[in-house]
């Protein structure tokens, strides 16, 4: 069963965008606590372009409509978010170029999207970075049947708050060494805003 | 948030306008990017240097593109690494064919943006190298982590690989050249205020009236230590000890640069450098020359960082050769 | 008070004390005073070109000593004149028997302290004379008042003398040369934030978070009015109305200098330029030349001036020769 | 009769200092309000140095003393008000050259200072500046009989008050036209707190 049409791929980013710009000061302030304070302003801006892009396009596959996305992220985020984020949906086209999107292409995608990540940033699991709730995300997603996407949600929401109390061994945040626990790390709480709008989009669909 | 700015969205787009208007005789942009180049760029037979990074550094890293110095600089948004589409934009430009050396200072960001761009432009046939630059000792230097970020050593870096550059050397040699500063310079910063980027319109940190933060980045992130308020004296001791504990000046001749943050005066600068001098002094350490003055800012945070770089005869001679930038000399 | 300093009362001393070491290669101090002395000074046959007034201004005055600029700068107090004994040790050490100009910013101390100074080297035998520096058009010009103030216009009088000097011109060809720059010179400044005198250990004045004082002077005096903030084109705008207002540039070449007061990030300062270039050509005024940066600043003060000054082909020629100072090219 | 001594010129001079050390930040205060916030400073260095000197030194006339402390001044107060009072104190040593001070020597001296003031500094009476306070006790020494030395105190206090509001046509207080209006100037509080100690210590003698 398609799980995601073009439509829904392009509402998926829409609705990330809306869900970054939405919570801008909060990943900013987070990020102002054990990093440089921009997080929110490179993700509301990214995701704001990438809609630009989206919305005036036409595709034909979900593939293209990610690849455009990550094309766009690496373009106009910038930082360490930036090339990461670019990577990730980068890989996730490439893993679904040629296939209708089924929950087993996605999960597919979704691991092609944390090796991604892997391969740029070099982060383990437990560094206390965007990689931690990708890692969980996908190990989810192995461990689940797949009509339960909403319980991504409560994944996503259980690793953020355990970041918080990680010690961050990658990233600017790694600088603080002990003073970065008792953070959330901004990056994972921008990828909870993604997954969330993904699982929004899915419910889209039925509506 | 008290600033000059029309719209905190628009403030790289606008400095750089101003900036090329502003030295339109020698600087030029490549149209619809944020890169600055030199006018002759690219110049036949030298190895281009493209460095760059986020914005609110400034002198940094426009401020060094010229003769002597940078071929490039790639301007990001606000502290935040410029996009591999930039960076390859820069590296495109100033190819001659002798290939390209990318300066980076070591944050993940960087790193990672500009490594891409140097696989976007491999792919194009432009042979490209990179050295990082990381010469904070506030952060420890570990395989495991990140590493020590890149700050007010990487102008030296900038100066010396320009130097030898100018000379028709070739990239490995240029590329030599800038390891070898990699290897010798080190510095570390403190601040007394925290800094605002225009679009969070709050500052990163805040500090009380009477404390300092020591061991800051360059981009607002905290620091390693957060002490009372002290003389120049003390202050330049804790950065200058710091850094011999890391690497052993002793018994070698050194430039130093004392660069501030953006909000201090340079009145107190120079008291620094006298503080400085001092110290090195008493550790038998000698000194070739000095900067002093803003090189490497976080906006308008108030602070300082010391750097001192070891020199040996091929530094010094690559120091002394003419050098036409907007700020360095 | 949040500074680096090691005691209030000692800054003078211990910033000239780092600036003559991080700088002996070019400048010296006379020994037992506040006097920066290029190395080579006296210069048979030139001119001595002396200037000066209170610390807090740095890079002014002592970064404009040195080759196509100043033989010598007088360092007061913070924000105060030096006095008559230090600037006679400045014309003595500087006279090569060519005479001596001054180049005095028009405050009731500098005029006086200089001027006493004057009448006690001619006691001695020296000639020399003087130039008022007025080029702030916040202050209205009148005889019967202390009229306009000397600010950031000044380090533009100090280039043309100097470049002039250095060609071995007389007295009175360099004292025409810099009141030529006098007449033609006009700028006007505005604060963001105030500073703080390091004995007085308090800002000058205080300001809201969303207001900014306009026409300020360089010591931390308060201004001619008091706004809300505004753009930074609004506040370009602002400055350059009232300096067309006072002198018509229309149809003129001119050097610009955008001064930041010594806390307003570059970043802002190029911002300003963008704005300000583009209102000049609106009103067909052409742009020969641009410098932008801390020129003549107010310790941590936040804000900035604009100076404008209308060039002809002598001011042009000057302003083209070589300069070797710390501050200024 | 002599009314001062060479022990209580030099007394002058350390009751002067006194009187403005403990006041210094007030007169920057004021300084601060309409002018550039050294005035105290200036005033409490210049002084000191006087003391300094003073203290070392013997001296054979009270010319000799305010000849030194003049000299002292000049060199060591800088901005408006060192050159001014330094050339006060000049001018007051010149004519007390060669004379034992007597009442009417010292008003002369007075007058000789005033018009030292206004030859360095062009100032006319009512333009707010320290001129004000030295017009109105020199026209006070020639109003009144010598004996009511005390009476320049209320003749200081009343001109100081005045000078609250004058609008500044002189100095840096100028450039505020009317808003420097409102203020007392710093100027002429130095000089009330340099004729106060004066009279404190002809009393001095006394006791
Ligand atoms: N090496 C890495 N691997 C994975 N994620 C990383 C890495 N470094 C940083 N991150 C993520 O990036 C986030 C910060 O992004 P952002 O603030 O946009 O970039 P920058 O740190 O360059 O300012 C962190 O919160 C973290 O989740
Ligand atoms: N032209 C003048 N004639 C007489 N007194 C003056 C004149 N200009 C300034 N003053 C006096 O000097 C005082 C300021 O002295 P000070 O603050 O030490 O110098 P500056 O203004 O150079 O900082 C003023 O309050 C005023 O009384
Ligand atoms: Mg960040
Ligand atoms: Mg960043
Ligand atoms: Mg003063
Ligand atoms: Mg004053």
């Amino acid at each position: 069963m398609v799980i995601l049409t073009v439509d829904q791929a392009k509402q998926w980013m829409i609705e990330s965008q809306k869900k970054l710009v939405e919570h801008k000061e909060q990943l900013t302030t987070l990020d102002q606590a054990i990093g440089d304070g921009d997080h929110g302003i490179n993700m509301a801006r990214g995701f704001s372009e990438v809609v630009d892009k989206i919305e005036g396009t036409e595709y034909d596959t979900v593939a293209d409509v990610l690849k455009s996305a990550a094309m766009t992220l690496t373009a106009k985020v910038g930082g360490a978010s930036g090339p990461l984020y670019g990577t990730a949906f980068l890989k996730m086209a490439v893993s679904l170029q040629g296939k209708e999107v089924t929950a087993e292409a996605f999960v597919d995608a979704v691991d092609a999207g944390l090796e991604g990540i892997q391969t740029r940033g070099k982060a383990e699991f437990g560094e206390k970075t965007l990689f931690d709730v990708w890692y969980q995300v996908a190990a989810f997603l192995h461990s689940e049947p797949y009509d339960t996407w909403e319980g991504i949600l409560e994944v996503c929401q259980a690793i953020i708050e355990d970041t918080r109390e990680m010690v961050a061994l990658r990233g600017r945040a790694s600088y603080l060494k002990e003073r970065s626990k008792g953070h959330i790390d901004p990056g994972s709480m921008s990828s909870f805003y993604i997954f969330q709008a993904f699982v929004d989009v899915l419910e889209w669909e039925k509506a | 948030m008290k600033k000059v700015v029309n719209h905190p969205d628009k403030v790289v787009q606008d400095m750089l306008d101003g900036f090329v208007k502003a030295h339109h005789t020698s600087m030029k942009r490549i149209p619809d990017t944020t890169v600055i180049i030199r006018q002759e760029a690219p110049i036949s037979g030298k190895v281009g240097l493209v460095s760059g990074g986020g914005s609110g550094h400034e002198p940094a890293h426009a401020g060094y593109v010229g003769k002597g110095m940078l071929d490039a600089a790639v301007v990001g948004e606000v502290f935040t690494s410029p996009t591999p589409d930039q960076v390859l934009e820069a590296i495109k430009a100033v190819d001659s064919g002798a290939g390209v050396l990318l300066i980076i200072k070591n944050y993940t960001g960087d790193v990672m943006n500009f490594e891409m761009a140097a696989e976007l432009a491999e792919a194009e046939g432009i042979t490209v190298d990179k050295v990082i630059v990381n010469d904070d000792v506030a952060v420890e230097d570990s395989t495991f982590t990140t590493g020590r970020r890149g700050i007010a050593g990487t102008v030296l870096v900038h100066r010396v690989a320009g130097a030898v550059a100018e000379t028709g050397a070739s990239l490995a040699e240029v590329k030599q050249a800038a390891e070898k500063v990699v290897r010798n310079v080190r510095s570390m910063g403190l601040a007394l205020t925290a800094c605002t980027v225009p679009a969070a319109g709050k500052p990163s940190f805040t500090l009380h009236d009477n404390e300092i933060e020591i061991g800051t980045g360059i981009h607002g992130e905290p620091g390693i230590e957060r002490v009372p308020l002290q003389t120049a004296e003390e202050m330049s001791e804790r950065l200058v000890e710091k850094i011999l504990a890391d690497k052993d000046y002793t018994n070698s001749e050194v430039a130093i640069m004392i660069n501030g943050m953006g909000a201090t005066p340079e009145m107190e600068l120079y008291i620094v450098y006298r503080e400085v001098e001092r110290l090195l002094h008493k550790h038998g350490i000698a000194v070739y020359r000095a900067w002093v003055g803003e090189y490497m800012t976080s906006l308008e945070m108030a602070g300082f960082s010391v750097t001192l770089l070891a020199v040996d005869h091929e530094i010094k001679q690559a120091l002394s050769t003419p050098v036409e930038t907007i700020a360095f000399r």
